[in-house]
């Protein structure tokens, strides 16, 4: 696999670190690289420059407390992220969700893959090479998500929109319009943005037989999302457990079958047409008005330290756009959890970063990076 | 063809012509290219400036976004403002770089820049200097740029500019043999080296481009043209987004502004010389002759820039892959369709050169298959 | 697929296993771990070879910390197993499962470096978030962070 | 290997090139900003303040310290006022809130049983000095009804029809029963 192996000539090893102020290693993520020439003869990733102590905060604060600072795990995805909260806590406590409720949740979060995965392959372009013109593109189009997020949740980033047993606050009047029209006009935007990438043979020659990814080194390494998929795994949460009202939309699973960088920027592509089919059915099923907050649901929301979900344990997962988000939290019966721990989907895969970039270049374990789709918010915790 | 010389060339003229009345005649030679070295290094600069502007103006509103737009109208005052913040920054000098070295190479690598300007027709006698040997002399010192940016990323002691540094050298020595072997084409059909004759040899839209090797070389030349000055795809002596800012991660202030300026001085001088090989250079009708040279030059730019706007960065393997397994031998072969076109009388020489050329289009195309990407098919599971 | 009948499946297979339940999750005693997980990834009935989460939990008044893992099939699309194993606070040292499962690297990592459990067997147990001088480990309830005056 | 992948690539960013001179409404997304300001939606939040009725005296706030137990920051600090026995009036005497602290998540006005704290749109607040300048007092923070009228009507209709269905008005009433304002301090304190 390693050129070097062959190299006839004796050269010096050059210790590089790339990071944690560099431009493209997405935030304060370092990885320290022995070099031969440009070819990479190790890798160590160094993380926990943005370590906040997550899940100790968490456990220092009221169930409902820790919310807002679950938005700040994947900043770029913060409803998925308290889709998953939301998901464990109820699992915890055994609250149920309302019918209205759950459909405005799978929106958000089928919409909040569209703005991870175009950000996602914006920046990898970047990574790539590209000066700026694709996470411009990526940028103009999530604004318009952003935008509705904003109407509806009051922030664009930061949106604290899910509650236990339900959301925050209703859709606003328009909402569904703005909806609409993200959802036909997406489609457009997509196919633009192929027709500038896609095809591309230097993105192709880059990305191709680049940072390949076995099966069973996928399935071995946990590794999820969409990298998972372009492995050819066919695991996807969303259709394995079923949460949410997942059961009900028609949506298939794209996979890749060389498991490369090229793969993962094709899956992702490919599931984006996927969460746009789910968004039409969506918008054809969704109920006029309802419940939008159990009841139980509403107390626990209106006084987080009045309530106390009964002692035990509850792991509860999603599918988040950067693969399986998973919330485990264990209850003693305060209105603390009294443990609270995140599963997120980046740090661990970059478990195999050294696998897959070992007798690369330099530039391939940049892409390399790039693909596996980190946010450090979340790496770090 | 009736052609009245430009204004700057008649400016001059009455200078020299008044000088002449009272000054021995060596001084007036001398002062004959003070005067063309003075324009040059006026120019030279105002135009880094104004491309830095126009780059940031054309990438903008590609991208959907004005570009610059605060100083002055149209953001018209914008390199003026930054020329005034890189004269006020810190100059930063790592503790540990080789001092010299370091001080040294942003004034290395402006001087091939500017020299180059000198052989490079602007217009109808608007050439500096003359030389018999003009594009021997382009070639030669546009190859020293590589020294200076080795200079400046050993001198800096960083591992990334040395990367950075040894990636300019892999890649300018690969560039400049294929640049070299397009050339020959059109000195095999002007027979001299002089960038005047070439351009004089183009007059009356004879231009080479649109026969099928200068087609082809133009194409090729043109892009060992953007690799030689660094620019996007080929940028990855500086690729920001693996090496930092490649060799010149370490300066700052006005020696960073130097490599800039550097680099958009080639940027031009390799456009201006794409369009005397094979554009026709100052060559045009109505307009005077500078004004289509510039015309043709700032074209060339906007496709640079386009390029910038658009496409990722190659790999070093691939680059290197690109020069020697593609371009050399496709230039190589050109040579000898040019030879064709040369031997044969004019109406058959078209026929036959096109279809040589086709030939060889077909046999690269396809050597070059194996290396080339795959369409993919996806699964869709339930 | 409960936890009854994957209990009776262990003990069946697994001489000398003593386990227990709690709720949906087994209680493994840290000798056995590697055996039973190596069980539950190679049966053809079970055939866990996703461990989804790993992580420790701390009980500071019943004296003991906990490893947990959730184990997955993503071959057959089931799960979750839960795998429970109690260390003393004082000795807390257990098999890593980075032998049978490489997705457990860096979580155990992250729980050596935040709950202080050791993972005997793990290739690289090194601090992951924290810095290397760190002292003590936060997630611990007796943890008492110093006292930063940050106005 | 050169296709026409990259010239289709190019024509897409030369057709944004053209459109932003033909058709710059749609070819240049982006707002100018100091000049051009986009318009906030209804719902969005910024950092809070307290709504008064009439005169600023007649505040809502009656110093109950929920939302500043309840604020996962911690970055509300509230004393009530106390007469001239020392008992404790229903009216805060010191409010502050460190806007460097706040992450606008808005729980505050969701627990808040007195309708008593909302969150602003106004979002230009830089300051020179994060320790002194982005402490905001009581008196910086409040604000008149009207001014949450205008910026949230929708929401503001809903909740004072809720306070007028209660029969709750003004300060001069004793607070909705429903209001667990004394739970509050029972619970250990949160560290």
């Amino acid at each position: 696999m390693s050129e070097s192996a062959l190299h006839p000539v004796e050269t010096q090893l050059l210790e590089v670190s790339i990071g944690p102020q560099h431009p493209s290693t997405h935030g304060v993520f370092r990885m320290n690289v022995v070099l031969d020439g440009e070819t990479i003869v190790k890798l160590k990733p160094v993380m926990g420059y943005l370590h906040r102590n997550h899940e100790q905060l968490a456990e220092n604060m009221s169930y409902l407390g820790s919310m807002p600072y679950t938005d700040r795990l994947d900043y770029i995805c913060s409803m998925t992220n308290n889709f998953a909260y939301a998901l464990a806590v109820e699992k915890l406590s055994g609250i149920d969700v309302p019918e209205r409720a759950q459909y405005i949740r799978v929106l958000m979060a089928e919409l909040t893959r569209l703005v991870n995965h175009t950000l996602l392959i914006g920046f990898l372009l970047n990574d790539l090479g590209a000066f700026f013109t694709p996470v411009l593109y990526a940028f103009r189009e999530r604004e318009k998500i952003l935008d509705l997020f904003e109407a509806v949740a009051g922030s664009r980033m930061m949106c604290n929109y899910f509650r236990f047993g339900g959301v925050k606050a209703d859709l606003p009047a328009g909402a569904m319009d703005k909806v609409k029209e993200i959802v036909n006009n997406y489609p457009r935007f997509l196919d633009e943005f192929e027709r500038l990438l896609t095809g591309n043979e230097i993105l192709r020659s880059r990305c191709q037989n680049v940072g390949i990814l076995s099966k069973e080194l996928a399935v071995n390494a946990s590794i999820t999302g969409p990298m998972l998929r372009a492995a050819g795994v066919n695991y996807d949460i969303r259709k394995v457990d079923k949460y949410g009202i997942y059961d009900r939309f028609e949506f298939k699973v794209p996979l890749g079958n060389v498991g490369d960088v090229y793969d993962r920027y094709y899956v992702r592509i490919l599931e984006m047409r996927e969460t746009i089919k789910i968004l039409h059915q969506i918008l054809k099923q969704m109920p006029e008005k309802g419940e939008i907050i159990s009841a139980k649901g509403a107390t626990a929301a209106k006084s987080p330290r009045m309530w106390k979900p009964s002692a035990g344990d509850a792991y509860g997962r999603i599918e988040a756009p950067k693969g399986e988000l998973g919330f485990y939290l264990v209850s003693d019966g305060s209105p603390k959890p009294y443990r609270y721990h995140v599963r997120p989907p980046s740090f661990i895969n970059l478990t195999i970063l050294e696998d897959m970039c070992l007798g690369r270049k330099v530039a391939d374990a940049i892409i390399i990076l790039g693909s596996v789709d980190i946010v450090l918010g979340e790496v770090d915790r | 063809m009736e052609y009245s010389d430009p204004i700057f060339v008649v400016i001059k003229k009455g200078i020299l012509h008044f000088l002449h009345g009272f000054l021995p005649e060596w001084t007036v030679v001398i002062i004959s290219i003070m005067l063309s070295i003075t324009a040059i290094a006026i120019f030279g600069p105002v135009t880094m400036m104004y491309l830095t502007w126009l780059e940031r103006k054309v990438v903008g509103r590609m991208q959907n976004r004005w570009g610059p737009n605060r100083v002055g109208i149209f953001g018209l005052l914008q390199p003026i403002a930054d020329g005034i913040k890189m004269l006020t920054k810190e100059d930063i000098v790592p503790q540990d770089a080789d001092k010299v070295t370091h001080f040294l190479a942003p004034v290395m690598v402006v001087i091939p820049a500017l020299l180059v300007f000198s052989v490079i027709p602007f217009g109808r006698g608007m050439t500096a200097v003359n030389l018999n040997v003009g594009l021997l002399f382009f070639l030669a010192i546009s190859t020293l740029t590589t020294i200076a940016i080795f200079m400046g990323s050993w001198g800096s002691r960083n591992k990334f500019s040395l990367l950075g540094g040894m990636r300019a050298v892999a890649q300018m020595v690969s560039y400049e043999i294929p640049m070299v072997m397009s050339v020959v084409p059109v000195i095999l059909a002007t027979g001299t080296l002089s960038t005047v004759s070439i351009v004089e040899a183009q007059l009356g839209g004879k231009w080479f481009i649109f026969t099928p090797w200068g087609f082809f070389a133009a194409i090729v030349f043109f892009l060992c043209g953007v690799a030689e000055v660094n620019r996007t795809p080929f940028d990855l002596p500086e690729g920001e987004s693996e090496i930092i800012a490649g060799f010149h991660t370490e300066y700052s202030g006005m020696k960073f502004a130097l490599f800039y300026m550097a680099e958009f001085m080639s940027a031009f001088a390799i456009s201006g010389l794409t369009v005397t090989l094979f554009l026709g250079g100052w060559g045009g009708p109505v307009l005077p002759s500078w004004a289509w040279f510039l015309l043709k030059t700032y074209a060339l730019i906007f496709i640079m820039i386009w390029f910038r706007g658009t496409l990722p960065r190659f790999r070093v393997d691939q680059l290197m892959g690109f020069a020697w397994k593609l371009l050399l031998p496709f230039t190589l072969l050109n040579i000898f369709v040019a030879a064709l076109w040369q031997i044969l009388p004019s109406p058959k020489n078209l026929l036959v050169s096109g279809i040589a050329e086709a030939v060889i289009l077909v046999i690269v195309f396809f050597a070059s298959r194996k290396d080339s990407p795959t369409k993919r098919t996806y699964i869709f599971a339930d | 697929m409960n936890a009854e009948e994957i209990k009776s499946d262990l003990v069946k297979n697994i001489p000398g296993l003593e386990l227990q339940s709690e709720g949906e999750s087994l209680i493994v005693p840290k000798e056995k771990l590697l055996q039973v997980a190596c069980f539950l990834k190679e049966n053809e009935k079970y055939r866990m070879d996703y461990v989804s989460c790993v992580t420790g939990v701390d009980y500071l008044g019943k004296g003991y910390l906990e490893s947990v893992n959730h184990l997955y099939s993503m071959e057959k699309k089931q799960g979750p197993v839960v795998l429970k194993v109690r260390v003393p606070r004082d000795n807390p040292r257990l098999p890593s499962l980075v032998p049978l499962y490489r997705g457990a690297e860096y979580q155990e990592r992250e729980s050596y470096d935040l709950l202080g459990i050791v993972y005997e067997g793990h290739p690289d147990l090194r601090r992951i978030l924290m810095w290397d001088e760190f002292e003590g480990h936060p997630l611990r309830k007796d943890f008492v962070q110093e006292d930063q005056d940050i106005r | 290997m050169f296709g026409f992948g990259v010239l289709k690539g190019m024509s897409v960013t030369l057709w944004y090139f053209i459109l932003s001179y033909i058709y710059p409404k749609k070819g240049i997304t982006t707002v100018q900003y100091p000049e051009q300001k986009k318009e906030v939606q209804e719902r969005f939040r910024n950092f809070p303040f307290l709504v008064y009725e009439g005169t600023p005296d007649n505040m809502r706030c009656v110093a109950c310290d929920i939302c500043a137990k309840e604020c996962p920051p911690k970055c509300i600090y509230i004393i009530p006022e106390k007469d001239e026995q020392g008992r404790i009036q229903k009216k805060p005497a010191t409010f502050d809130i460190d806007f460097a602290i706040c992450m606008n998540c808005g729980i505050c006005e969701e627990v808040c049983p007195f309708d008593a704290i909302f969150m602003d749109h106004d979002y230009e607040l830089s300051e020179y000095d994060r320790l002194s300048d982005l402490m905001y007092q009581r008196d910086d923070l409040l604000k008149p009804l009207e001014h949450f009228a205008k910026i949230r009507p929708t929401d503001c209709a809903v909740i004072e029809e809720k306070r007028a269905a209660k029969g709750v008005k003004g300060r001069a009433q004793t607070p909705p029963p429903a209001a667990p304002s004394s739970a509050g301090p029972a619970q250990p304190p949160v560290t």
